[in-house]
């Protein structure tokens, strides 16, 4: 990757690493994180973190004894919750694999005090996604038979549908997602083995490092490989929501069955993403004091890049409707007048109020370099995107062609238990992933620093 | 040859005082003709990795796209086979072959595939996991995950004097020379 | 499946008689499941009469609890531990296909009966009596267990279709709560006990010449029974014979006496009728010879597109309280009782009945206009046209009723009077109150209560259960422990009419023998003739003894020395083979018609409350029956709870809403309902139904609903004047099938969507393609991008004539009766997730004050291209080679994507465990040719598969094809109206083909591309020019565009 | 620093890698292949103990009684039948009247008690197998009871697993024989099974029935 050029700074933006900093200084202030002692803030965070992860745990097995009746779901809305909450988190998931994958092929240097974070927010997300297909389904036990094994039934899964795709897509997004961060954390854990305080903790990277020496010979290939990854992270990160929102658009069902789903969903996803790794972000700044690391100008860009999706996202809603009233569909029209004036409007019209009128703020500068207000902004993003999924689940469901078959879905505590469960389960792991592995690429970071300018040597250029 | 009474060498470590000065030597050891040379830094040096490979390509890209068509082929194969060969169902009145169904799956599986050879190539590549390694007994090799710069000369390297090598680097800049055990 | 089984029905009988072993399971072994029953202790009902006689609390509908199996916990399971149930669920992992089968057991028949297949069932004809009435029905027994009731072909009161309480009584024989035994003073004790105890006291009565000894029944149809009776009375002159029916038909036999001054039947030929007009009348889902009604009437409204037919009939309904019958009414005029009552007097008068006079009429719009044109329209077809006033009309309706068809000259034409068919004619009202008054003054010694329910269903204010404290013995012979069980020292097990011998009489009077099915399931279990056998002069003792016994004396004297063979053939074919009864001429008396004017002039103004019976709980009766409590109300789409039913505008001036609580009071009682705003009923008055809150029904009815007979008085059976209805306080959820909210959209929608196509006759005729013409774009078969599949071989289809439908419901209980489908409690239907694999959707149109009211059965509509196997990622659910929609329990893993992108919405998901696996005596009323799913797994209706596959068999077996008509679902055998029908649409010949071609052949939402394979034929209607197309006649047009 | 792991190590951390991966799959093919097919799974050719030791080979082959004296209804309903202690003193009133054996028999028969016979060849609930229909395309009992005639205590000869029945569903010509030789055990096919089948198929039209509804309803 070519962190050759400058990093100094062409324009009058806050440079992406506070000086002085030389490749020791960066190395010590992120292990120091690590070999620190735990911070009690710590501590308080994650024993709450860990309570509430209980309540999934409960949720899950309370599931298995009763089976999905105990949720709000009926027919016609068979969906609730469950595909809710998928779709909301693997969304989340979304912004750890742009800001590692395409900035880095798009050379965004900045990309790099932030992009291993993301990462790992993005594997932590996407195993919290994970949870709902498998658990939403009457009979969980068998969900193997949505993959394709040699079976004594001589069947196999039916590849038409939408929800295999999803088996596929999900399967390798998160796999991919595992070995591009754990690719990116093998330099770093050799530094850890190099020089954590006790030997024990030295061992255990010492086995994860699995010998890494920086060689010349290893970067070579690393490189390539890394380059490799964010190459194919990109159309794949694309596909997973593009084939997430076919479980909607593939199907009949008036207000799913729509052709700009697939683009608008992954707008929607990088939106939600970026919103959820700055209210990740802004408190850890301070907390660990790393500012000089992730500075004004990361959480400005983000601001940014949350204001072009979130444009695409309300494009979205727009097209929605014209093309709904357009298509003069009976049932189209009906579905978008039952959004707005139905017994669920409430929750479109406050989805429009946190997704699309509250980020405009975003437009003035003094609110995207106020760590508040975009803290602020981008909770509100992360509740309106997940309005956004509950209106698209619940209300085109609830009163689709039939007349007769109309009714309410009504979350119940098992519901919310499980949803509020997985956030829980998610901040656990971040939690523990911040304290014992480095949160920020140090050998990356090391490349931004000055001393990593080289000057290719004039001798070895004669002498070809 | 080294001569037989000294300890048997893996090769001379140099420590260079800059990735600049890492670059410099790598070049001059490489103009010197040395070619079992291996240099050790932070974080990636382009140039270096340049030198100290003979600038030969990464073979990378090929075992890549190898595991990309291999998922390819594997996994629209696996889809033909189970829904027109194996067991052909006729589901809400689609083809057997429902070949634009089938794309995304082996699209999936075609990145997989590639993942998967792409980082496990790498290791394999690499002579991965290798957690011991005689550059370790080198004690002051430990800044070279922090901010040390290294280069070694092995001792296989046809060209390889102990005492020649070790006053050669000395005079390209190295802070100091050690010996590196196997 | 059509005729009676092969081989000798009492061979049938006997083989029952030891024990009959089911192969395969040995959860079916009938012995064991008796011993279990009969070691099981009967649940412990006993209350202090102080505590039973406080009934406000049973009545207290806002504190009421859910019945209990509504709760998540299947029933039974409720009690059981939570590691026991965890086991459970495990265990349903277990019905996946890799994982090893539990160990069963196979026990064959010690001797096996001769006729008997292992594997195939075999039916028998018998006869279901239903309150003064009887219907005949084939039962399909597996292995000597009843599994499934349907009609009689042979017997005129079936036609072989059936109604929902015989569908439904197939649960009712195997209801866990049945009581098992006799007990004294809640004692268990021994038929012998009881016999020694009544002889005793017979002894001591003998003196007396029976003074003192009352026996009190329901109608008594059964010849044999009253024969019984009659002949105990000989030889106790004084002793006295009662007969109480709370839904009985009171107002026919008083109007009877009045008009006729002698008793009759009344049998009505709809076939022959060109204009009926119904007073209050539903005599599409009730009364006397329903089934058999509904059938001819749908006949003549098939007329309209069944080509060289005679033509379509009209139906005019005058009523107060909105019936099913209304929804098939060309118009419909609805008025308060007293309104209804002018009417009738108008229109005898402008008809031209002799001694008519007009009634006042004021009050209401339109009733002018409509008396003198349905007077026109009926002048215009004397002699073919019927007026009919229901069960539930005052008297003075059914005497104007007669006058007028004397006066049209239908009597004797389409109106046939004959000899009453119950046993004894009489004022029940009378008998129950004279036995009351004796009881309270202390001339009653010995009662005798075979069947029946008096203590809760008597009129309120006679005071029955109080009087019969004063009877120092007292007898009940009852199939459950129930009120009036609670209140008689001595209970006595009655055995349900598929375990025992009797006899009945049907609506036209033709005799039938009751044969029974099965052994008593509880040794114990007695009937009626079992009861008066023991006061018999006779050695007879068992039914099959007395009532061969009775038949060789009277219905078939005339055989002769041929008696055996006739025997035979009437147990076989489930009637006497006599004939129907002779009809006979009956003068209406002129000063009959005069009093009716004057009684109808009289019949007071002010709030009316209207009682009606339940359409799925009847009187209480089947108050236990889960698949009757859930089957939602043709009307409301009830289910689980009866309510105040209200017009909207009634409603609004109360200040009241669906769901509050409504005070009504009525002769200083006070009751406090839920209500539910019913559109198209009539002002001035409100409507209850009878048979709800049973305080000892058992653990499925008790505390379900409001027990209203508190306010029904022997003066005032079916209607009560001078109530008041006032705002109680709180609000009761009440579970529907259909979402009440925003009705006026969702009438507005359905109209727009054209879900129910409708027109008139007159219409169709002028543009026999407006059916077509409506709706939406469809597009042409060959609007695909993907080649076809060809179904060569079958290719089932099926119709459903919405002109015929009249929502009975009889095919939703069959289907449930055939596919083992669960009743999952009100709980869950209010969260919207009924299991049933039919429903009949009921859509308003037009004025909510007086709109017209469609039914629509909708099942799978196994979509040539369904949206639902495309995304199910398990294939799951898939197309079969016949066209059918196949979905596979076992390979349901439970995505319910399906059931999202079916527009149907037909798909039923388990979400809990609601099948019951765990009570012995429900699985055997399971049909063992479907599967019973289990918890996660999706179901739909299959075309009866299992049904398809046993004639595909015995078709290949045999060489042949399957015969048109060969195969026939569940709902279209079951269905009195003939309204749908099955069949392969690749036999150019078949049924099914002849009415798809029909103009009126339209798919619902076929817009969609889904190509369904089951299609409507568009309601029509045949509304009168002169009172301006009617209310069918507003044709759904506003929503077109 | 000085070395943080042995030379042994680097063997080891490889050794571990692909080591993992053999012993992967080797779990798979447990899981996948073996433990699903293994008699353990499918009940194949378990012999259990029975009410009364009954043996066909005894009856069949050696006394040659054909298999419908005793299954009844194999030929016109789903069920074969499991014959009435009745049928066995049809024979046993008159011999072998008072051994040990038969004692159950000839209680049952006294009693009216019935016997519990351990079910064999047992399908899942929801599988719907149909014996008369088999019967009249020439499946002969043999095709799926193995050499039932010679077992002195009856097991399971298939696996009865869903693709043991497409495997003759797909090729029914491999399998079927003329109607009159179902009850044959010592049948063979005149020419190859394949020329009489690829007949027998034409001329009993043989469907190949795959599609779930046959067997699952």
């Amino acid at each position: 990757m070519a962190m050759l050029e400058a990093s100094a700074d062409r324009y009058d933006r806050p440079p992406v690493v506070g000086s002085p900093h030389d490749a020791a200084t960066v190395t010590d202030q992120v292990s120091n994180i690590v070999y620190g002692r735990t911070p009690l803030w710590w501590l308080g965070t994650f024993a709450v973190a860990f309570s509430i992860f209980g309540v999934m745990t409960i949720s899950i097995f309370w599931l298995l004894i009763k089976g999905t009746g105990i949720w709000g779901i009926n027919v016609p809305v068979g969906w609730g919750f469950a595909i809710i909450n998928f779709v909301w988190w693997i969304g989340i998931g979304h912004a750890g694999t742009l800001i590692s994958a395409i900035l880095l092929l798009l050379r965004q240097e900045w990309r790099t005090s932030i992009n291993r974070f993301a990462e790992a927010m993005t594997l932590f997300a996407v195993a919290c996604a994970g949870l709902f297909p498998l658990l939403h389904t009457g009979r969980p036990w068998l969900g193997y038979w949505l993959l394709p094994i040699p079976n004594t039934m001589g069947m196999w899964p039916n590849f038409r549908s939408p929800l295999i795709w999803d088996v596929f897509a999900v399967t390798t997004y998160a796999t991919v997602s595992a070995l591009f961060w754990f690719t990116g954390l093998i330099p770093d854990l050799a530094t850890f083995r190099d020089h954590a305080k006790n030997k024990l903790a030295r061992t255990i990277y010492g086995i994860a490092s699995m010998g890494w020496r920086g060689s010349a010979r290893h970067w070579h290939n690393y490189e390539s490989v890394y380059l490799l990854l964010a190459g194919l992270s990109t159309p794949l990160v694309l596909s997973v929501h593009t084939v997430v929102s076919f479980d909607f658009a593939m199907s009949i069902v008036p207000g799913w069955h729509t052709t700009i789903f697939p683009p608008y969903f992954v707008a929607g996803a990088v939106y939600a993403g970026f919103a959820m790794v700055l209210t990740l972000v802004i408190p850890l700044r301070p907390l660990f004091k790393i500012q000089d690391l992730i500075t004004e100008r990361h959480l400005q860009n983000m601001a940014k890049v949350m204001l072009v999706t979130g444009l695409i996202v309300a494009y979205g809603y727009a097209m929605e409707l014209f093309v709904g009233w357009y298509s003069g569909h009976h049932a189209e029209k009906f579905m978008l007048e039952n959004r707005i004036t139905g017994p669920y409007w409430p929750i479109w019209w406050s989805l429009i109020l946190f997704n699309v009128a509250i980020p405009q703020l975003l437009w003035a500068k003094r609110n995207r370099t106020s760590p508040m207000a975009l803290f602020a902004i981008s909770m509100s993003i992360n509740v309106g995107m997940w309005l956004e999924r509950f209106v698209i689940v619940a209300t085109s469901l609830h009163r689709d062609y039939l007349v007769s078959s109309w009714d309410m879905y009504t979350p119940t505590k098992w519901d919310w238990g499980l949803y509020l469960g997985t956030i829980g389960f998610f901040l656990t792991l971040m939690l523990l992933f911040i304290r014992y592995l480095p949160m920020i690429a140090i050998f990356e970071m090391r490349t931004l620093t000055p001393g990593a300018k080289v000057k290719h040597p004039e001798t070895h250029a004669k002498a070809h | 040859m080294a001569n037989q009474d000294a300890p048997i060498l893996y090769g001379l470590m140099a420590e260079l005082p800059s990735a600049q000065a890492l670059t410099d030597a790598a070049a001059k050891v490489h103009a010197a003709g040395y070619r079992e040379v291996d240099a050790y830094s932070p974080f990636p040096i382009e140039a270096v990795s340049e030198i100290v490979c003979d600038h030969k390509r990464s073979v990378m890209p090929k075992i890549v796209l190898a595991g990309g068509l291999l998922g390819l082929l594997g996994g629209f194969g696996l889809e033909y086979w189970a829904a027109v060969i194996k067991y052909p169902l006729n589901i809400g009145g689609r083809p057997f072959f429902s070949w634009p169904s089938f794309i995304i799956p082996a699209y999936e599986c075609t990145i997989l595939g590639a993942s998967l050879a792409g980082v496990f190539g790498m290791l394999f590549v690499n002579g991965l996991p290798s957690p011991y390694h005689p550059v370790f007994n080198v004690p002051r090799f430990q800044a070279a995950s922090r901010d040390g710069f290294f280069l070694v000369i092995k001792s296989k390297d046809k060209k390889f004097d102990r005492t020649a090598a070790k006053s050669f680097l000395e005079g390209i800049g190295a802070s100091e020379v050690f010996d590196v055990e196997y | 499946m059509g005729s009676p089984h092969m081989g000798s029905p009492e061979m049938g009988w006997n083989e029952q008689q030891e024990s009959p072993r089911e192969a395969g399971a040995p959860g079916l072994d009938l012995a064991q499941v008796r011993e279990k029953l009969a070691a099981a202790e009967g649940p412990e009902y006993w209350r202090s009469i102080e505590e039973l006689a406080d009934t406000p609390e049973f009545r207290d509908m806002v504190h009421r609890e859910f019945p209990r199996q509504a709760s998540e916990w299947p029933e039974g399971v409720s009690r059981r531990g939570f590691l026991e149930l965890s086991a459970a669920s495990l265990a349903l992992a277990g019905l996946t296909a890799c994982t090893r089968q539990p160990e069963e057991k196979i026990v064959p028949y010690v001797r096996q009966p001769e006729e008997l297949v292992p594997g195939r069932p075999l039916f028998y004809a018998t006869s279901m009596e239903l309150a003064g009435d009887s219907l005949g029905v084939l039962v399909e027994s597996h292995m000597g267990r009843p599994t499934k009731v349907e009609g009689n072909p042979e017997h005129p009161a079936s036609l072989g279709a059936t109604d929902v309480f015989a569908q439904a009584s197939i649960l009712g024989l195997y209801d866990p709560d049945r009581s098992q035994s006799v007990t004294h003073l809640e004692r268990i004790a021994t038929w012998g006990d009881f016999s020694t105890a009544l002889l005793g006291r017979i002894q001591a009565l003998k003196a007396l010449q029976g003074e003192g000894l009352r026996i009190l029944t329901q109608t008594v149809l059964s010849p044999t029974l009253a024969a019984q009776i009659e002949d105990v009375l000989a030889r106790l002159p004084k002793a006295r014979w009662h007969q109480w029916e709370a839904a009985g038909a009171h107002s026919a036999r008083a109007a009877a006496r009045a008009a006729f001054g002698a008793d009759a039947a009344i049998r009505y030929d709809f076939a022959k009728a060109d204009v009926v007009v119904a007073l209050d009348a539903d005599f599409l889902t009730s009364g006397p010879g329903w089934v058999r009604h509904a059938r001819a009437f749908a006949g003549r409204r098939k007329a309209a597109w069944k080509k060289g037919e005679a033509k379509m009939n009209r139906l005019y309904a005058v009523e107060s309280s909105p019936t099913v019958t209304s929804t098939q009414a060309d118009h419909r005029l609805a008025l308060p009782p007293q309104g209804v009552a002018a009417f009738a007097a108008s229109l005898a008068a402008a008809v031209g009945v002799p001694g008519a006079a007009a009634g006042d009429l004021g009050a209401f719009a339109q009733a002018a206009s409509w008396v003198a044109a349905v007077a026109e329209d009926l002048k215009a077809h004397r002699g073919a046209s019927i007026v009919i006033a229901g069960d539930c009309a005052p008297p003075e309706l059914h005497v104007l009723a007669h006058a007028l068809n004397e006066a049209l000259g239908n009597a004797g034409a389409t109106v046939l009077y004959t000899e009453p068919v119950e046993a004894r004619a009489e004022d029940q009202i009378a008998s129950i109150r004279g036995l009351t008054e004796d009881m309270r003054a202390g001339k009653v010694d010995t009662l005798l209560i075979l069947g029946g329910n008096p203590v809760y269903d008597a009129p309120a204010d006679l005071g029955f259960a109080e009087a019969l404290l004063k009877v120092p013995f007292r007898a009940h012979l009852s199939m459950h422990r129930d009120e009036t069980t609670a209140w008689c020292p001595w209970h006595l097990p009655a055995s349900h009419f598929l375990e025992a011998w009797s006899d009945t009489r049907c609506f036209d009077g033709t005799a039938a023998v009751v044969q029974p099915l099965i052994e008593p399931l509880y040794p114990s279990a007695k009937s009626a003739h079992e009861v008066m056998a023991l006061l018999g002069a006779t050695t007879d003792a068992t039914g099959y003894e007395l009532v061969r016994g009775h038949w060789q004396r009277t219905v078939l004297a005339g055989a002769g020395a041929g008696f055996e063979a006739a025997w035979r053939k009437a147990v076989h074919d489930g009637v006497a083979g006599v004939g129907a009864a002779a009809s006979k001429a009956v003068p209406v008396a002129a000063d009959a018609v005069a009093r009716a004017c004057a009684a109808a002039r009289e019949s007071g103004g002010g709030m009316a409350l209207l009682f009606r019976p339940d359409p799925g709980l009847y009187d209480g009766r089947f108050a236990n029956n889960g698949w009757l409590q859930e089957v939602p109300r043709p009307l409301t789409k009830l289910t689980w709870d009866n309510a105040l039913l209200l017009s909207p505008r009634e409603a609004e001036k109360l200040g009241l809403a669906t769901e509050s609580i409504a005070e009504v009071a009525a002769g200083g009682k006070k009751l406090a309902l839920p209500v539910w705003v019913l559109p198209g009923h009539a002002e001035g008055c409100a409507t209850v139904h009878l048979g709800w809150g049973r305080s000892r029904a058992g653990k499925v009815g008790s505390g379900v609903g409001v027990d209203v007979y508190p306010l029904r008085t022997s003066a005032a059976l079916w209607q009560a004047g001078g109530v008041t209805i006032t705002k109680g306080s709180g609000e009761h959820t009440l579970a529907s099938a259909q979402t009440h909210q925003d009705i006026e959209l969702q009438t507005r929608e359905a109209t727009k969507r054209h879900l129910v196509r409708h027109g008139t006759v007159e219409q169709f005729e002028k543009n026999p393609h407006f059916v077509g013409e409506m709706g939406h774009h469809t597009p042409a078969a060959d609007e695909t991008m993907y080649p076809p599949h060809a179904y060569n071989g079958y290719s089932w289809g099926l119709a459903i004539d919405l002109s015929s439908c009249v929502g009975c419901n009889a095919c939703v209980v069959a289907c449930q009766s055939e596919n083992n489908i669960p009743v999952v409690g009100k709980e869950q239907v209010a969260g919207a997730r009924e299991m049933h694999w039919i429903r009949i959707d009921r859509y308003f149109q037009g004025d909510l004050d007086d709109p017209a009211v469609h039914m629509q059965p909708v099942m799978c509509m196994h979509c040539e291209l369904a949206p639902c196997e495309v995304v199910c990622p398990v294939a799951a659910t898939v197309h079969g080679p016949e066209g059918l929609n196949e979905m596979v329990y076992n390979r349901c893993v439970g995505t319910r994507y399906c059931s999202n992108n079916c527009p149907y919405k037909v798909r039923r998901f388990n979400f809990l465990l609601y099948s019951d696996f765990e009570t012995e005596v429900l699985r055997m009323a399971k049909n063992p040719d479907v599967t019973i799913r289990s918890r996660g797994v999706m179901e739909k209706c299959t075309y009866c598969v299992q049904r398809i596959n046993l004639a595909r068999i015995d078709a290949k077996r045999e060489g042949r094809k399957i015969k048109d008509g060969e195969v026939v679902t569940a709902c279209q055998q079951a269905c009195p109206a003939e309204a749908i029908v099955f069949g392969d649409l690749n036999d150019a010949g078949s049924e099914v083909n002849s009415w798809k071609a029909s103009e009126l052949n339209y798919g619902l939402l076929d817009d969609l591309n889904t190509r369904p394979r089951t299609t409507y034929l568009a309601k029509l209607s045949n509304p009168n020019p002169a009172l301006g197309g009617g209310a069918a006649h507003s044709s759904g047009h506003e929503g077109d565009h | 620093m000085a070395q943080l792991f042995s030379r042994s190590a680097n063997t080891i951390a490889k050794a571990s890698i692909y080591g993992g991966a053999v012993v992967a799959a080797a779990l798979g093919w447990l899981v996948v292949e073996a433990i699903p097919r293994s008699s353990y799974a499918t009940g194949k050719t378990v012999v259990y103990k029975q009410p009364v030791p009954f043996s066909h080979d005894h009856h069949t082959a050696g006394l040659g009684i054909d298999c419908r004296y005793c299954h009844t209804s194999v030929e016109e309903s789903a069920f074969a039948g499991i014959p009435p202690v009745s049928t066995c003193m049809n024979c046993h009133k008159n011999i072998w009247t008072n051994a040990e054996l038969l004692e159950p028999i000839r209680e049952s028969y006294r009693t009216g008690v019935p016997v519990q016979w351990r079910r064999i060849n047992d399908l899942p609930d929801f599988v719907y197998f149909n014996h008369s229909i088999h019967v009249a395309k020439g499946v002969s009992c043999y095709t799926c009871h193995g050499p039932i005639n010679e077992m002195p205590l009856v097991y399971q000869h298939a696996t009865l697993q869903m693709e043991w029945c497409l495997s003759c569903h797909r090729n029914p010509e491999q399998f079927v024989r003329p109607r009159d030789q179902v009850f044959n055990w010592d049948y063979e096919p005149e020419g190859s099974q394949e020329a009489v089948g690829a007949k027998l198929v034409q001329e009993y039209q043989i469907q190949k029935l795959e599609n779930c509804s046959t067997c699952h309803r």
